[in-house]
């Protein structure tokens, strides 16, 4: 903890400096105050700081174990990382949300109870939408609304969950869970949604390629990784979760591989390789969890990589649409050495995705879930064609499509350069990762035949892409959007309200239309009797006045006698 | 005591209500601003006696403290009358006051024809 | 490290014709693709696979299983998208193409 | 030795100056005198206020004569009250009559204004501490009569009939209670009021000429305090009275003539003859409660703001019958608190007025539009009183309406607590109507430049505005008097 700062607030309240600073002073402010966060958390000690009574419940603001610290230095890394891509940009509002962004995710990964994760998640959301809304387009700003909804949405189940929980148990500590009552059910929701379970996965595909060149790199990397953790954390050994995973895991590929906007097919290989951290929290084994945060952290490396490579060329090209580019290998030859290796470390040996998914890999096939473990052979040969061979193959290798442009800008070349020296480093020297996990499991990744097995995998795979573009099978890349679940609440639930509404307005109006006429029937009856003319409020002659005190001795008296 | 008894050994109440009640009567009945303040004075004025009929002592003479008068009448009704009529007397040179000025205003002292007045400015 | 798309380290920018363009050289490519493919099924028995599973165990498994699977993945994708597709401006013209950069 | 005769001195110093004042004649002299005068009487009833709370009841018997034959000043904390009440609210109005009075064409007879000013005040507070029933008679009729000459001398020709018309109900109303003094003369003897009160169970309480000077004592008080049916003269008086004599009438006569009712109703006839032998409480609430709605009602079609105000007062003075008529120590507690926060709030509110009916001399509501632009102090003051009129927390208003709803809520009388809210929101319709004129619309073209009231019509009016929110905020002072006051009462019962 930095001078006594909880790791997440430290962010969060630095950014309140941003504005005040100009130009190169800002940038050096806000790289270095990650910086000094990861090396304020790589001297913590574990433990539960700050705890303070809440009326009745306990909160535990910071809590520093195993499994948080592997995601807070991740968190830090990619925040540092975001902040060098983006600083050829100084929209303020952008680096402001960027930087809250990071802090509020890595609070709500130290968050040790559910109130204080509750504070975290919403401000994620909330700092987050404005990542998308600085990309300033309409479709900009209505995806990011749509994404809004989805997030704070997520977040009032998580606090009904809270409270339930707090009723029932008596307190807000936030430890592993099991599936039993509402309160659990409730919250497994709303992480669900931040994790892009299917059906609450539209959110992704569809509010990321909106955001700004730099937001998506910011995006990519803390709500879904937060929301892994927090379901690491909640409920490890889920069965439900295996199954819930292998779908994840499966059906956005047939999406990214006919997507046209490159960055929502990353966005789809993101939620594709989600589906590989979920199952392994649903086996839940000690090797399981080491092998998600493994995961999660080698993926924010490769993914942000990807996307700054994806950003590099929108920022450039101005379009990541697959139809409008290629061929810019000649004019981008670092950005595209740079997406070869993002593309690579998904899964190739010598790299960081590597020595990563193998733990889970090993882990479903250990505790014997064939039929998984299938699907995510399946899965992870698809994911290196489609996020990997074809990203790099349609931005960088496809036909010319004429396009020329400068290099990308020095600091976006610098962060893709670091980022991937870390895939390399962690690839290549896998002990060092190994050691960050929380369980410390014995696990050598290059066995001869798990390398050769996955090495004929990836040849494979790309075999099977050459044929198809040879022989022109590979479906060209249009001009056009694919459905997906969201159409339910985009294009059915609109229709189906106007006309509920037709049908019922007429009936309102009408009724609305009587109540008006009653009320002012009401007044001016009033009026009639109250109003200055009216009998009450007319200046009386006395006598009318005495006659009232005669009869009111009358009447009194009338009662006392009787 | 009976019936008949009842009604003329208290003559002076009836009095007092009756000179109440054609008070109260003139004050509500008539529109005219003197008449109700003579009205307002018959309706005092009952109070008056009912309060002197109050110390009226049989027998009793007028209550002066001299040699050879020992039974008289109670002085502290007396007296408080003597107050009531300052206060009477006051109030009526008040509303006559108030009448001379409303007639310098509105030109009437009947209570309808200022009310029409105010009615129409 | 391989792909199959192999960029040469020296291309330089700008209009010069960069290694890649002639398609002989491309044709190199993939059939160097296929070369290794079959290399690495030729290695299948003389290395102990520690299987898992029964069919993990079939000769060349990891081979012939992925390239189903990305052949599947593709053609089914492909069939898919025909049902799914739609205009640009299917949700009312609420989604851009992207285009503008920042 | 002097503190030996403070209840006595409180009564004499304005009695004394009042005469003073007209042998001054010179404007100037006549309000230092008038002032300081008040400023005293003020400063005595504080002492004597401090000195109840310490020592219980003070009894003074004036010229030395013992209380069942002499007169007797007897304060208990009821009394002291109404004295505290009435001197506060005297001192605060009397520098306001020195700016008032140039523009209401009074301006040479101001001397004259100032002895009838002092001799109201006079007879208020001689109502409110004197001991005995004939007393209190003559001392209504003195404070009655100069209240009818301040009414007389407002500028609009109708304060003229207001003044007649208040004159012939106030007659009517002392002769009333000076025969309800007499029947109870005639039944116990003698005139001390706590005398009556012990030698009332000998003449029994079936005796019909107690019954009957209890009815018209009831009447004759409810007469003057305006409760519903017999509140038609006071609209018009204190519409068209000086705003300064509103003001001040306002504040103190009605919460006066309450006294009346309470003491005799509870101190001399007791709870027990009153409430349980006699069916009084229920057509005291109704009336009450009629009070509370029917008024308002007609303060919100009101379009001169004076007006609405005395519809106003008329309906608060339902609450306070409302609080009597509980016939308990929390609902009593109400009452007599309502009376101490109802005279902060239309004092405020009338001074306010004044100020506004100074510099545009209207108090139309239109002629109001848009005033809050060019008199910002002063329409602050007026939304600061309405405030505490509705009820509004933080200020005076909402202690006694709080009250008021525990002591229905003790009772459980639930509805009662409804229609208390709901008058309150009728309240808030007439005085936002105000506000909404002052703020919202933009000024009549003929009053574009209207210079702020000056200093000495704000002072007072911001200072009894302070003494709303004090009170709302600080309530152990009149909350404390109040509580002591009514168990006093009912426990004297």
């Amino acid at each position: 903890m930095l001078w006594g700062i909880p790791p997440g607030l430290l962010l969060i309240l630095g950014v309140l400096l941003v504005p005040l600073l100009p130009g190169a002073w800002r940038k050096a402010y806000m790289t270095i105050l990650p910086l000094a966060g990861l090396w304020a958390l790589a001297g913590a000690e574990t433990g539960v700081f700050y705890t303070f009574t809440f009326f009745t419940y306990e909160i535990a603001p910071v809590r520093i174990d195993g499994l948080s610290l592997v995601f807070g230095y991740i968190f830090h890394i990619a925040a540092i990382l975001s902040v060098v891509f983006a600083w050829h940009n100084n929209d303020t509002v952008e680096q402001m949300a960027g930087l809250a962004y990071a802090g509020s995710g890595i609070g709500a990964v130290f968050a040790g109870d559910l109130i204080t994760l509750f504070i975290y998640w919403e401000a994620m959301a909330t700092t987050s939408v404005f990542l998308i809304w600085a990309r300033r387009s309409d479709s900009a700003f209505r995806a990011g609304m749509r994404y809004l909804i989805i997030q704070v949405g997520s977040g009032v189940l998580l606090l009904s969950g809270a409270i339930l929980m707090a009723h029932q148990t008596g307190s807000v500590a936030f430890d592993k869970m099991t599936l039993g009552n509402l309160a659990t059910w409730l919250i497994l929701i709303a992480f669900g949604i931040k994790c892009a379970f299917p059906f609450f996965h539209n959110w992704l595909p569809d509010a990321y390629p909106e955001a700004s060149v730099t937001g998506t790199v910011f995006l990519s990397a803390f709500t879904t990784k937060c929301a892994v953790y927090v379901l690491a954390r909640g409920f490890p050994g889920t069965e439900l979760l295996i199954y819930v995973g292998a779908a994840m895991a499966a059906f956005p590929l047939f999406y990214a591989a006919i997507e046209n906007d490159l960055r929502r097919v990353l966005a789809y290989s993101l939620n594709n390789q989600l589906g590989f951290m979920v199952v392994g929290v649903g086996v839940g084994s000690a090797l399981a969890i080491n092998g998600v945060a493994a995961h999660a952290f080698a993926h924010i490396l490769y993914k942000s990589l990807l996307f700054m490579a994806m950003g590099a060329v929108l920022y450039r090209v101005g379009t990541v649409k697959a139809s409008e580019l290629g061929g810019l290998h000649k004019s981008m030859p670092l950005t595209t050495i740079f997406c070869i290796i993002g593309a690579a470390s998904i899964s190739t040996p010598l790299f960081a995705g590597f020595i990563a998914k193998s733990l889970t890999l090993s882990a479903a096939a250990k505790d014997g879930y064939p039929v998984i473990w299938l699907i995510l052979m399946f899965a992870s040969a698809g994911v290196f064609l489609v996020s990997g061979v074809k990203i790099v193959y349609f931005a960088f290798f496809a036909n010319d499509g004429g396009k020329r442009c400068k290099e990308a800008p020095l600091n976006m070349q610098i962060a893709m350069g670091l980022t991937a020296i870390l895939c390399v480093v962690i690839g290549v020297y896998s002990p060092w990762l190994y050691s960050l996990l929380p369980n410390d499991v014995a696990y050598e990744p290059y066995t001869l035949s798990h390398v050769i097995n996955q090495l004929q995998t990836l040849i494979f795979s790309a075999l099977a892409f050459a044929l198809l573009i040879r022989f022109k099978f590979y479906p060209p890349a249009v001009n056009s959007i694919y459905l997906d679940f969201d159409i339910t609440y985009r294009k059915w639930l609109p229709v189906l309200y106007k006309w509920i509404v037709s049908l019922v307005s007429p009936g309102w109006k009408s009724m609305l239309q009587d109540l008006r006429n009653g009320l002012h029937r009401m007044v001016a009856y009033m009026f009639r009797h109250h109003g200055p003319e009216g009998i009450l409020a007319r200046t009386w002659p006395t006598g009318s006045m005495a006659l009232w005190v005669a009869l009111l001795l009358g009447g009194f008296l009338l009662i006392y006698y009787s | 005591m009976g019936d008949w008894e009842f009604i003329v050994g208290h003559y002076n109440y009836w009095i007092a209500i009756f000179l109440a009640m054609t008070g109260l009567y003139i004050v509500i009945a008539r529109g005219n601003l003197i008449k109700k303040l003579v009205g307002l004075n018959v309706f005092q004025s009952s109070v008056f006696i009912l309060y002197i009929s109050l110390a009226k002592v049989e027998g009793g003479t007028a209550p002066i403290l001299a040699r050879g008068i020992d039974i008289y009448s109670n002085p502290l009704p007396h007296v408080l009358i003597l107050t009531a009529i300052v206060v009477g007397v006051a109030t009526t040179a008040l509303g006559l006051a108030l009448v001379v000025r409303i007639r310098g205003e509105y030109g009437t002292i009947e209570e309808d024809d200022i009310h029409s007045q105010d009615e129409s400015m | 490290m391989n792909g199959p798309k192999h960029t040469s380290a020296s291309s330089s920018s700008g209009e010069k014709q960069s290694w890649l363009d002639d398609t002989q050289n491309i044709d190199k490519i993939f059939w160097g693709v296929i070369f290794l493919s079959v290399i690495l099924m030729l290695l299948e028995p003389f290395y102990y696979k520690k299987p898992y599973f029964s069919f993990e165990g079939s000769f060349g498994f990891y081979g012939w299983f992925s390239f189903l699977a990305c052949a599947g993945l593709v053609l089914v994708a492909r069939s898919l998208g025909r049902v799914f597709e739609r205009g640009e401006e299917y949700y009312d013209a609420d989604r851009n193409s992207g285009e503008d950069n920042r | 030795m002097l503190l030996a005769h403070l209840p006595a001195l409180v009564i004499v110093i304005p009695l004394i100056c009042a005469p003073l004042c007209v042998l001054l004649r010179g404007k100037d002299w006549a309000f230092i005198v008038a002032l300081l005068a008040t400023w005293a009487s003020f400063a005595c009833s504080v002492l004597l206020t401090i000195q109840v709370m310490k020592v219980g009841t003070i009894s003074y018997a004036m010229g030395g004569w013992a209380p069942p034959y002499g007169i007797e000043i007897r304060l208990d904390a009821l009394n002291v009250f109404i004295l505290l009440i009435v001197s506060g609210i005297g001192s605060v109005v009397a520098p306001y009559a020195r700016n008032s009075l140039l523009l209401e064409h009074i301006e040479e007879r101001a001397y004259m204004f100032y002895c009838a000013y002092l001799l109201c005040l006079c007879g208020l507070m001689g109502v409110a501490v004197t001991g005995d029933a004939f007393n209190l008679f003559v001392f209504l009729e003195i404070s009655s009569l100069s209240s009818y000459v301040l009414i007389a001398l407002g500028s609009d020709r109708r304060a003229l009939t207001a003044a007649y018309q208040y004159l012939v109900m106030g007659t009517i109303g002392a002769t009333f209670i000076v025969i309800a003094v007499g029947l109870l003369y005639q039944a116990t003897g003698t005139l001390n009021m706590a005398d009556i009160a012990n030698r009332l169970p000998e003449a029994g309480y079936t005796n019909r000429t107690v019954i009957a000077a209890f009815a018209f004592m009831v009447i004759g008080a409810g007469l003057k305090i305006a409760i519903f049916p017999l509140h038609q003269w006071l609209p018009n008086a204190y519409t068209y009275a000086p705003n300064i004599v509103s003001a001040f009438l306002a504040a103190t006569a009605t919460k006066v003539s309450v006294y009346i009712l309470l003491r005799f109703v509870f101190s001399v006839f007791g709870v027990e003859f009153s409430f349980v032998s006699l069916p009084t409480a229920i057509p005291l609430l109704v009336l009450a409660v009629l009070a509370m709605f029917l008024p308002s009602i007609v303060a919100c079609f009101q379009t001169n703001v004076k007006r609405v105000l005395a519809y106003s007062s008329v309906a608060q003075i339902g609450y306070m019958v409302l609080g009597l008529g509980f016939v308990s120590v929390a609902g009593l507690t109400a009452s007599i608190l309502h009376l101490f926060n109802h005279a902060l709030m239309k004092g405020a509110l009338f001074l306010v007025l004044g100020a506004v009916f100074y510099r545009i001399g209207s108090c139309n509501i239109d002629r109001m539009a848009g005033l809050a632009k060019q008199m910002p102090w002063t329409m602050a003051a007026f939304v600061g009183g309405g405030l505490s009129l509705i009820g509004v927390p933080l200020t005076a208003g909402f202690i006694s309406k709080w009250y008021l709803i525990l002591a229905a809520l003790e009772k459980g009388w639930w509805y009662i607590v409804v229609l208390i809210v709901v008058s309150s929101l009728i309240a808030v319709v007439y005085v936002f109507r105000v506000i909404e004129a002052a703020y919202f619309r933009d000024a009549p073209d003929d009053l574009v430049n209207v210079a702020e009231a000056p200093i000495s019509l704000l002072a007072p009016a911001w200072i009894l505005v302070f003494a709303n929110f004090y009170f709302g905020v600080e309530t152990s002072i009149s909350v404390g008097i109040a509580e002591r006051a009514a168990q006093s009462l009912m426990g004297a019962g």
